[in-house]
């Protein structure tokens, strides 16, 4: 049976794009009559949403998917979302390979985050980590600034600040590129594939208790979405470019480099464990002490 | 009314000042901006264009107002909580005890530690914005509103008693002004705190106003439209002062003026 | 009628006993003086008949109605004019603006303050000018019971006689009765009916004198010769005549 | 002596009132922690344990020393600052009328505003938090001072003057002394500020201390973790408090307290 | 050789002229009396001439080694005990802690505070003893020129006359010379050599008196015997005597 409501959220980023679309073209309404969609800023509404008991289903981080299905929270990943929107940012020329890092100034914003840890282990990997310059920036604003005025030499960036940067660049007379696809990299070190399955659509305990079976055709709605979206970039941008607050041009220039998907969360069992180990690595407690059990993969 | 026209004569003048202030502020952010350039520091005349610009939509003024009415009803609420509170314990020391140590928590404790709290309470809302800035601002006018009732002049206390003053007259008629004199400077202070706790909290709690504007300008790595949107709180923050807090500050201070004349030595 | 009476009344300040043993009693109408050594306690006695410190024993009763204080030093608001001042007590006693007004205007012409004197702050005013306001905020509410604490002292010869001769025609016509400290003993024997004096460490009233007469029958020569009697012969002025005799008891 | 024991007496009873104070926060605690549970808000019991387990291992004592010296270098930048510009602009009207308006200014503005100069100039340093503990706390002072030296009592002035006192002895022998009172209110306050705003910064430009930790649990959402730390960044606060501005200024308002003898009503 | 010297001295506050056309000259070891009715601009005077005012017309020439005030109101630091509060200019003129302490200690003596009043803040002084120590604070510096407002009004009879019996003696001994505001005409015929009449608005000094003999050597009924002479015949003095008599000018 349809539910009442079907409360989304999601953050600024990608993966939203795919909701924001699936909602404005009234696809959902097989699933709930009321559908919304929230983008929320920082964890502590995500936190405070998951108490209050207002959130239905989110794009989280799988990182905090995983944290929080460890502490009990009931949390499930339904899918992975995209397959992972990180680039290095510099000026166009300057690197031709990751290993040109070496010897740089480098800004990773979103410290203690998914592109953190990857950005720590491909340094590690390529053996440069102790000669690149990290320069800590509280945000993508911050990191932005410092590269467009060269006090910095790249900087790791997500869509679609990935692509504002790009369009401010050459508004400004600078050419600043996507240097480097952080998912090839971490293909290649991998080796399962161009993947890096960053965020993905999670259920919350209460949401699958009362209506676990919507999850499976919420699942296949959100893959034709996403098919309809990649085929059709513009319609899609012009729809997330509300909740997104960004123009609709922004987007629709980002969402090719969004790798946007809708992988069923246990297809990708394979590409988020390799994340979710590297990230144990350094410390468990960050993905709440073990890898997720079976339990987790909600479909 | 010479008198009037005097005090507005000296209010005119220190506008004159503070143009001078604004003046020298303009200069530095323009060699700031010469130095490091539009990505890091626009120009100070390229914001006000830009803010002058935002002005043209009537919906930024919903913004603004917005973000100005939650400011204004925070300070409202911590400068009658705090003030109350400050005076309360001035009058019974035990109370003091017993608050101090909750200030310095208050004082002292991150706004990320409880935010989530009021996010649950009140959601994405005014009251989020308040309940954040009453935290912030309360402390400072809270010991305000204590010192100048423990630093009262107790001489007065007694004179009113003698006169058939009970306590609460007292109070009103001789301990409230002295208690003023410390609380207006905190007042003023709790204001600027007030409006950049409001802008911060609204950015934080994705609350809309100039918050969310400047969230959203800075997604977009719109630096002169971030900074537009802070040019154009710090002046409503500024209209604020003036309108509020300044005028009752020069009405109580006449008697200090009376207490300097020309021709007397500093 | 007595209009103040206290009983045994001391006090002690962070245990260092400053009043023992005290008592005296106040007709209605009559001004009584208290005179002592500076430090020995009578702004104490004082602000404990007022009811402004509670005594550590003793008790104190009254039966007047409304009383007035002129203290020791002005206690003016610093934040109102010398009008201001005066109407303070006034408004407490919730009087309208416009006999207020006209009251504060009686009381500045008696104690002889000018027009343009009255909106000056008291930083403004001299010491004899904020002592005059003083005088005029207690005596505007028409007070039966007045404690004066060396309430001239900052006077010149004229106004002091002005407001000396104010008291005196009050205990006159029975106006106000008055607790009257003072160091001037010739102001005493002007204004009181009787002149109390205490014991140089505060322990009780050594002596008492009804100075003969009406106040206001006493021409100043024959005050003149009262002091110089009192001062040589009465044994309980010889403290307040001469520091040194303070020392042997 | 019997001065001192006696002062020593009144700390004591102030502690206990102090703990008072402490157990009626931790009910309330405890109440949310019951109303909201564990992931939103750990029982104050786990969260002490945590803050005691944390403190079992040494790098973790670095953090909180590394915080804790940040913070006191801002406060006592922002002290001497606040001051001195303070009692400058206290003495000096022109100075006044010009630093208000930068005033408002520096307490209006949100620090996203102007952060990114501070990592231009200091990067992720004790620098960078410093001067945003500088932005933060100098107002506070700098109102304090001022208001300390136009309030100040001109009849001492005139008497230090007569008795052959230049400016600065005179500042230094009548002027400070009354300053000091209004001053050190305003240093307590101050002084919270600066834990806060350390733990904020240092969460913000990841600069490390308790405010990297505090990042770091945040980002596992071990929320107990995070609390423990705040809980630890408040207790070293408190810390502070007590060995600096207490002893000070229990010494500056012994006068004062002279002036409330028991027997007399209040 | 003088001390002082005013010429043409005059004041105005906000545009309110207080003193005008004052001019006066104090030779060393003179001791001048100053008196005139409350509120004409005596403080302001000697304000000026001490150099805390800077006057608006007139010249003030000085040629003493260092001065000292005893102001109308006590001034104490009040985060001071009265012991600090003495040694206060002592300490401004770099005084040895030891040496100050004697000093200190001296003074107190000679306004006879007692010990332990020497630990009391101002706050637990009585009014005279607050005077007292002002007093005590402004002879322990041994300056050669003091300025004394008003300086003996919260004292009794026995310290009153002890305390112009230190001026007399210091006068006697050329110590210092001083202007003495007073109210108390007896006071100022008994300490003074001479004595000045300002007018009641402040318009310059309208009499001057010199009083026979040297201070010291006058006996109680003589002085009294003076004022009454004074009072009743010399014109200057018609102000001080009667208010009335102010408005008719
Ligand atoms: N700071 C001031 N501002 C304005 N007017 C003042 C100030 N100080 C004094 N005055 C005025 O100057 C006049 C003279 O004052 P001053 O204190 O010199 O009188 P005085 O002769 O000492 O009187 P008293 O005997 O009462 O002490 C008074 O009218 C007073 O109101
Ligand atoms: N608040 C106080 N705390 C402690 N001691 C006090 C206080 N007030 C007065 N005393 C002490 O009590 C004694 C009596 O003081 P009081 O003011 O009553 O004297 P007084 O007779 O009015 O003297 P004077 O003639 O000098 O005004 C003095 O020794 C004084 O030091
Ligand atoms: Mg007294
Ligand atoms: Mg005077």
């Amino acid at each position: 049976a349809p539910a009442a409501r079907l409360a989304l959220y999601g953050p600024p980023a990608g993966p939203t794009i795919t909701l924001a679309h699936a909602v404005a073209t009234g696809a959902l309404g097989e699933i709930a009559q009321d559908v919304s969609l929230t983008v929320w800023r920082n964890p502590d509404e995500l936190r405070a949403g998951l108490t209050s008991g207002t959130i239905d289903l989110s794009v989280v981080p799988a990182q905090a998917a995983a944290t929080l299905y460890n502490r009990g929270m009931g949390v499930r990943l339904v899918n992975v979302m995209t397959n992972g929107l990180l680039y290095v940012i510099a000026p166009e020329q300057m690197l031709n390979g990751f290993a040109d890092l070496a010897g740089k100034r480098l800004a990773v914003p979103f410290p203690n985050d998914t592109p953190d840890f990857i950005v720590r282990a491909l340094l590690a990997r390529h053996g440069i980590a102790d000669s690149v310059e990290l320069t800590p920036a509280g945000s993508p604003m911050e990191a932005a600034q410092l590269l467009m005025t060269g006090r910095i030499d790249a900087a790791v960036l997500s869509e679609p600040v990935a692509t504002v940067i790009g369009i401010r660049g050459r508004e400004a007379g600078r050419t600043l590129a996507r240097a480097i696809n952080l998912q090839e990299e971490w293909g290649r070190v991998t080796g399962l594939g161009p993947v890096v399955p960053q965020a993905g659509l999670a259920v919350t305990k209460r949401f699958s208790e009362d209506h676990g079976d919507l999850i499976a055709p919420l699942q296949a709605l959100l893959v034709n979405a996403t098919a309809q979206m990649i085929g059709a970039p513009a319609e899609a941008a012009e729809h997330a470019s509300g909740p997104l607050e960004q123009p609709a041009s922004v987007l629709a220039q980002s969402i090719p480099h969004c790798n946007l998907t809708a992988t069923p969360a246990s297809e990708a069992r394979p590409a988020l464990e390799a994340m979710f180990s590297l990230m144990a690595e350094s410390d468990p407690a960050i993905i709440g002490g073990r890898l997720p059990d079976d339990g987790f993969y909600a479909l | 009314m010479g008198d009037r026209l005097g005090r507005l004569g000296r209010f005119a003048w220190s506008g004159w000042s503070g143009l001078a202030a604004v003046a020298l502020l303009a200069a530095v952010w323009q060699a700031g901006h010469e130095a490091y350039g539009d990505f890091i520091l626009p120009s100070p005349m390229a914001t006000a264009l830009a803010a002058i610009g935002l002005l043209a939509a009537p919906e930024n003024w919903t913004l603004l107002l917005v973000t100005m009415r939650r400011a204004l009803s925070g300070f409202f609420l911590a400068g009658i909580l705090g003030a109350l509170l400050g005076v309360i314990a001035g009058y019974a020391p035990a109370v003091m005890r017993l608050s101090r140590p909750l200030l310095t928590v208050a004082l002292g404790v991150p706004p990320i530690a409880w935010i989530v709290l009021t996010m649950i309470w009140f959601g994405a809302s005014d009251a989020t914005v308040a309940a954040t800035i009453l935290v912030s601002a309360t402390p400072v006018v809270f010991v305000a509103g204590a010192e100048g009732v423990m630093t009262r002049d107790r001489g007065l206390d007694a004179m009113a008693e003698v006169f058939g003053a009970g306590p609460i007259r007292r109070f009103l008629s001789v301990g409230l002004r002295q208690v003023c004199a410390h609380l207006l400077p905190a007042l003023a202070l709790a204001l600027g705190t007030s409006f950049k706790v409001a802008v911060m909290a609204e950015l934080l709690a994705n609350a809309g106003g100039v918050g969310g504007a400047l969230a959203r300008t800075r997604a977009m790595l719109d630096i002169t439209g971030a900074l537009a949107w802070v040019m154009l709180s710090v002046v409503a923050l500024v209209v604020g002062e003036y309108g509020l807090v300044r005028p009752v500050r020069a009405e109580l201070e006449r008697w200090r003026e009376a207490a300097q004349p020309w021709g007397v030595k500093r | 009628m007595t209009a103040l009476t206290l009983t045994g009344v001391g006090h002690a300040f962070f245990g260092r006993t400053v009043l023992s043993r005290v008592s005296l009693s106040i007709r209605r109408g009559e001004v009584v003086a208290l005179v002592g050594p500076s430090g020995c306690g009578k702004s104490t006695l004082a602000h404990i008949a007022a009811g402004l410190i509670s005594a550590r024993e003793g008790r104190v009763a009254n039966h007047y109605r409304r009383h007035a204080m002129v203290f020791q030093d002005p206690r003016l608001l610093p934040w109102r004019g010398a009008a201001g001042n005066i109407a303070y007590p006034l408004e407490l006693s919730g009087m309208s603006r416009r006999e207020r007004d006209l009251r504060v205007r009686q009381s500045a012409r008696m104690v002889q303050l000018e027009g343009q004197d009255l909106d000056k702050f008291p930083v403004e005013l001299s010491g004899g000018m904020r002592q005059r306001v003083a005088i005029a905020r207690a005596m505007a509410i028409e007070p039966d019971f007045v404690f004066f604490d060396e309430p001239f002292t900052a006077l010149d010869v004229a106004l002091k006689r002005r407001m000396q001769d104010l008291v005196i025609a009050a205990a006159r016509h029975n106006r106000f009765a008055a607790l009257f400290i003072t160091h001037d003993l010739m102001e005493a024997i002007r204004v009181a009916h009787r002149i109390l004096v205490m014991h140089h460490k505060g322990q009780g009233l050594v002596g008492e004198r009804i100075v003969d007469g009406e106040p206001g029958n006493r021409d100043d020569a024959s005050i003149f010769a009262s002091m110089q009697a009192f001062l040589r012969s009465d044994i309980a002025f010889a403290h307040v005549h001469d520091v040194d005799e303070r020392r042997r008891t």
